[in-house]
């Protein structure tokens, strides 16, 4: 047991580090660049783009793919590594293709034609074209399935009408891939079918969302008599629920991951050590300190947990259902320790930005982290995943299983 | 056993609720929000024509004299409806300064101004974060003159007069305290505002410069006064925060009943169900320990230090509970700035942290326990 | 707002003590005697059925009972002065007679002939005999309608086979009441029918139940071909389940409200103010105070609500749901302040009984906590019960609705 | 990244799982827990046949040398099978004194008779409830005898030898502190037998009248000693705690599946689908810390230290919060000794207790983290 590469990984490292040096400047600073808000601005957005280019070039993109679609035919631990590489790094961010690369796109090569994974799949690896991904609705939720937008058979065209909520880059996306309900008579998995179309056809307007927290990661996205040509159907009609839950699995793995760059003990420790309590040094507290191991054990726990997934798939095994656990671990943890540094702070913990302590990042994280339980998947949705995916539980009953989507209770 | 609130304090709530789902809904808390002011001045106008800021306030110094039970009751319904005003900071805190240490002439010249919500009143004790020490306090009164500076001090845009927290002389320790009465409208008085998680309670730096104050009860018995004052505005406030918590629950239940999935109402699901059944334990506890707080306060019992610190303690724990639950339980949409559920969540942060952190009063509480040794 | 009573209650409350006073010692320590162990003992028992008659003769045993069955036609706040005086003197328990004038009494009161009440109200409330109630299977448990235990017509008798669990005091009970199962073909809630019996009828067998903690609060009881007459049947047959409802009512207050004797906040600060820690006193350790404050704002949240009750009750209300959350609170904390507790002592606080800290009490807490989370309703039913019947939620859905109980999935 | 373990020793994980099914099934504890003895004996003298004892024994001690990697899995074995046998306390605790403290010549005469399991051995620390500090301990050895009184000694009445935390001067604090080890079967030495949590892992109190003894690691140097043998006791312990929570886990699920209640498994219940959902995290955490400690163990990394720390408060905690909820799944059976659910329920607090309580690895977590200042 040892946490040290095998000769191939160690190889391959040695080959990204290398091209990493040729390309890129290590960083100073230990900042994450991951966050959506900085790739709403341009010059990041540009920057993105350029880098995805040149990584595009290597097969570095999106190196787990094949090599006839730009990728390098690797496995998922060199992913691992590159991303580990990449990170050290002073480069642009990658979060803006993310979504199109990791949902989208593989959805298109499953089921687009030919002709539309020749046309779609490289400016998307090379980052000319973003893709965003259509699912959620307001009327949905939890209940992705329950959506609501129409999609009407109009001579050779596809009519659609309605709205996506909670669509994560649409503001600078060219693509997206959209879930629609094509029969509302059916029950409501089997009356569905998925599209791709251009974010750019009239009829799509693009809203953002603003968040408790002021700042605006999600945007709503209206449909109004949207035309496209069945050729941009992904699937079969009324296999649009099939065709999602790939793209689905996949979401899960990304939101759960993405937990990097995020306030944990390390911050809470320094802050201990910056602030005196009414008793002393705040480090010295044992009610302090007690918290501190409390959620220490779950941080460790969780970081030990990924290193156990990257384990398997170094060891070319599919990793356990134990990557499940981390944005239930995360998300509540962020919620608690947040709120315990504003006490530590007393009252000046209620002031914000420049005017509070480190800038206000706890308190920012405290008013971000109810999203953070929510986005991609509530706390007891997860828990629900859980109990019935890794424990194998019975799912919870289902009174809309065979009835039409529109004889549905909805409380309307 | 009579513990309850009697028929006319529970009209008075009535009144004050009726009022108030008229004259404070949700839309005037956003509009507070969105137009950038500090509160709703028309509302807090009303609220001064019907006495409420001089329930407890006596007769002589110009307000009803009804008692705090009837405060109690009020303080409840401007909780529960998240009103826009500065009535904690000059009602609970800055009138109860006056109260507990004010001379006769300071009671008589600035009470019925409060009663009558004609002047905006706080308290400003912060220096930085962390714990508030005497050997932390730099503000200085020397000669009759304040000088140095208070930050996070709630509605510190808007006071007409501050009781400071302040160093009256070199001496180490409790004895060197002092609380002033200051006059925020003088020279030398220079307030910047602070962004704060709730806006609707906006916060500010107060920097002075030589400003004349004037004592408000006598050097060396400031800490132990100030200390009462907290004990009497925690247990006020705690009513305002049983209010904001039973809002929670009632948002977080209508939501629950009203929206469906997967063909029911997610209120059928065990998981919200045993969420809400959780926000309602804790806010009936609350509640139970905030009226023992009332009796305490209207009756000037000895054990008023314990009964305000296990209110604010339950009640600062239902809030929280119940505002970030009850997001939880809107599910997406409870994180929208569209959402009212996100006023409550900052609202509750808010009051957690106005009268010092949760370990402060869990420390005051445990100390009375050990004293009254009858936990 | 005040604790004072009303000037009718300070009357009463002088009544009672007089009597009391006339007729029994103030206690000199601080013990509760209700626990049901020491009723097991024949002396106790003994001495509990001659205080039970002494109060009977006064009224005082069921005071708010009508004057012809033994009352005095009391208010319920009566009764609860009558308990707060009672607790004062060193008497014997009255547990052992709570179930059968808490629950089966009032039942036969309400279902039974003008003959039966005449027979069995006196001397139950005399504490000459005593009763059990027999509803809880094997097969139940939080299910109670679920039972299985038959009940078959034979000419003018009733035949009863199966089993009852649970029943608390059936080792000196001389009669139950018996919930069964008439018609296995109707619905679960539906085939049901209630009885009273004899406990020494031929075919009842008892059995003691041994608890985690070794000691035994509860009985299996086994009925095996027990003949018992048409006439000891309480309400219509099929109509069995609204006859419980009632009694099921009272159990859930009974139960709930039984927490009084139990360690609590006064017991650890006492532990905390004798043990040293590494940092020096327990009680002066910020971990430490924060649990005493946690836990003590539970116990007088409880506490003052209880007061708001009887408030109500002296009012001539109805007192507000507030009152079933009492073990719900009481009992988590039972088992996370005694496990706590142990802590503090460290590895001695694996000693139990003499060997440990305080004879043990705090272990022997814990040992009788998780007990005390399950029975009258687990913290999970209790929960349902809030939102149901409090917050007026939805129930959970309900599969065996309507369905004939021998064809209800049971997974066998 | 390798961070697992090898195949070679999953196999061995998975022999010791395949014998102890058979030879140690939940009859096995009930037996021992009924006939009031205090261990099976039989089940001790075969796991010394099999050599698990000295899985990380070297062989020049009599061991098999396999290493602390493989004595890990068989831990989490003896664990999850609640083996009611003195494994703990002699191969966790004892040998691992010997391990750290021990000279050539004490390791050569008592390590194989470990290895063989055909001794018995424990630590003996406490006096009494509340802190193991210097000052606190009274136990005196001087000139070679020993003398004074232990309390809650696991598997005490059963221990041929036992290393004993003394004073062997009068110096203050640490400096007089000395580990001695001493062979218990000699006269001036009394056992007297005491309830405990977990009858299955007897305590006794040791009384030393003078009885001769030898120092084991240098006088001064026995308070950091003994804190490296409760670290790396720690790290083998949380396997069996991992073990012991995943058992609860199981056994909880089965019971939901085949439990019916209103026409279902009571597993369909969002309130048992959560609950069970998160032992499985709280045990997925445990475990991934349990490994890094195997790590730190099996390579002697300088990170041991808060290694430990964190395998032990994780693993406690799952197994704490598995055992109880385990029972609450089952319902009225689960509190009934003729179900199994109380063995484990009792022995995740034994298991908590044995190696000091929670607080004390907390604090000593956080003075890693404080040093490494690496969180």
């Amino acid at each position: 047991m040892d946490f040290e590469d095998s000769p191939e990984e160690a190889k391959f490292r040695k080959e990204a580090r290398a091209w990493l040096d040729a390309n890129a400047k290590l960083k100073t600073t230990n900042t994450d660049a991951g966050e959506l808000k900085e790739t709403e601005d341009k010059t990041t957005l540009t920057a993105a783009k350029a880098w995805q280019a040149k990584k595009a070039e290597k097969g570095y993109a999106r190196l787990t793919w094949p090599k006839e679609v730009g990728g390098l035919g690797g496995t998922p631990m060199q992913q691992v590594v590159f991303h580990q590489e990449e990170a050290r790094y002073d480069v642009a961010p990658s979060g803006p293709f993310n979504i199109g690369l990791g949902m989208c796109i593989p959805t298109v090569m499953a089921y687009g034609s030919k002709e539309s994974i020749a046309r779609y799949v490289k400016p998307a690896l090379r980052g000319d074209e973003i893709w965003c991904q259509l699912f959620s609705e307001p009327a949905g939720g939890s209940d992705v399935a329950a959506l609501r937008t129409r999609a009407e058979k109009d001579g050779d065209d596809w009519v659609i009408n309605g709205s996506k909520v909670w669509t994560t880059g649409a503001q600078f996306s060219d693509y997206g891939i959209v879930l629609t309900r094509t029969d509302p008579n059916a029950p409501k998995h089997k009356g569905l079918t998925m599209f791709y179309l251009s974010m750019k056809s009239p009829g799509v307007e693009v809203k953002p969302i603003k968040q408790a927290s002021g700042a605006s990661g999600f945007n709503e996205v209206f449909f109004t008599d949207v035309r496209i040509p069945d050729a941009q159907r992904l699937g079969e009609v009324g296999q649009g629920w099939q065709v999602a839950l790939t793209t689905l699995m996949h979401e899960r793995l990304a939101v759960g991951g993405g937990t990097g760059g995020m306030l944990d003990v390390p911050q809470l420790l320094q802050l201990a050590r910056e602030l005196d309590l009414e008793d002393g040094p705040a480090i010295k507290n044992a009610a302090v300190r007690e918290k501190l191991a409390d959620w220490y054990v779950r941080s460790a726990g969780l970081k030990y947990t990924t290193y156990r997934t990257m384990t398997a798939l170094s060891r070319g095994q599919q990793p356990g259902p134990e990557a499940s656990i981390a944005k239930i671990v995360v998300a509540p943890k962020l919620q608690d320790l947040s709120a315990f540094a504003m006490e530590l702070e007393g009252e000046a913990g209620a002031l914000t930005g420049s005017d509070a302590l480190d800038d206000g990042a706890f308190q920012l994280a405290w008013l971000n982290a109810p999203g953070l339980r929510i986005a991609g998947g509530t706390d007891e949705i997860l828990r629900n995943i859980i109990a019935e995916r890794v424990l194998g539980l019975p799912p919870d009953i289902r009174v809309d299983k065979n009835v039409p989507f529109n004889k549905a209770p909805t409380g309307r | 056993m009579n513990f309850d609130f009697s028929d006319d304090q529970k009209m008075l709530k009535e009144q004050a609720h009726k009022f108030l789902s008229e004259k404070c809904t949700p839309k005037t808390v956003r509009a507070v929000y969105e137009s950038g002011k500090t509160h709703d001045a028309a509302l807090w106008k009303q609220i001064g024509e019907l006495g409420w800021a001089g329930a407890a306030i006596p007769e002589e110094f110009g307000g009803l004299g009804l008692g705090y039970l009837e405060l109690c009751v009020i303080v409840e319904e401007l909780g529960r409806a998240l009103a826009p005003v500065p009535f904690s900071s000059t009602v609970c805190q800055f009138a109860e300064a006056l109260i507990v240490s004010g001379s006769n002439e300071q009671k008589s010249r600035l009470l019925p101004k409060v009663a009558a919500a004609e002047i905006i009143g706080t308290l400003a004790r912060t220096e930085g974060p962390g714990a508030i020490l005497p050997k932390n306090i730099r503000t200085t009164f020397k000669g009759g003159k304040l000088s140095g500076k208070k930050t996070a001090v709630g509605d510190g845009m808007d006071a007409h007069f501050a009781v400071v927290l302040v160093r009256a002389s070199d001496e180490p320790g409790e004895r060197a305290l002092q609380l002033v009465l200051v006059d925020l409208s003088q020279p030398g008085v220079t307030r910047r505002a602070q962004d704060s998680i709730d806006p609707s309670r906006a916060r500010a730096e107060l920097t002075f410069d030589n400003v004349p104050a004037e004592p408000l009860g006598k050097q060396g018995e400031a800490w132990s006064d100030l200390n009462r004052v907290l004990d009497r505005a925690a247990i006020l406030m705690a009513f305002e925060q049983v209010g904001g918590a039973d809002t929670c629950l009632q948002m977080a239940r209508a939501y629950a009943m009203d929206r469906y999935a997967f063909g029911r109402p997610i209120a059928s699901f065990q998981a919200i169900k045993h969420k809400l059944a959780d926000m309602y334990v804790n806010t009936e506890l609350a509640r139970s320990n905030a009226y023992y707080g009332a009796w305490a306060l209207s009756t000037g019992a000895r054990e008023l230090p314990l009964a305000a610190a296990a209110a604010r303690i339950s009640a600062t724990q239902a809030f929280d509970y119940a505002a970030k639950e009850s997001i939880q339980t809107h599910g997406g949409v409870g994180f929208t700035w569209e959402y009212d559920c996100h006023f409550y969540y900052k609202r509750a942060r808010e009051l957690s942290l106005a009268l010092g952190a949760q370990r402060v009063w869990k420390d005051k509480l445990v100390t009375q326990l050990e004293l009254s040794n009858a936990a």
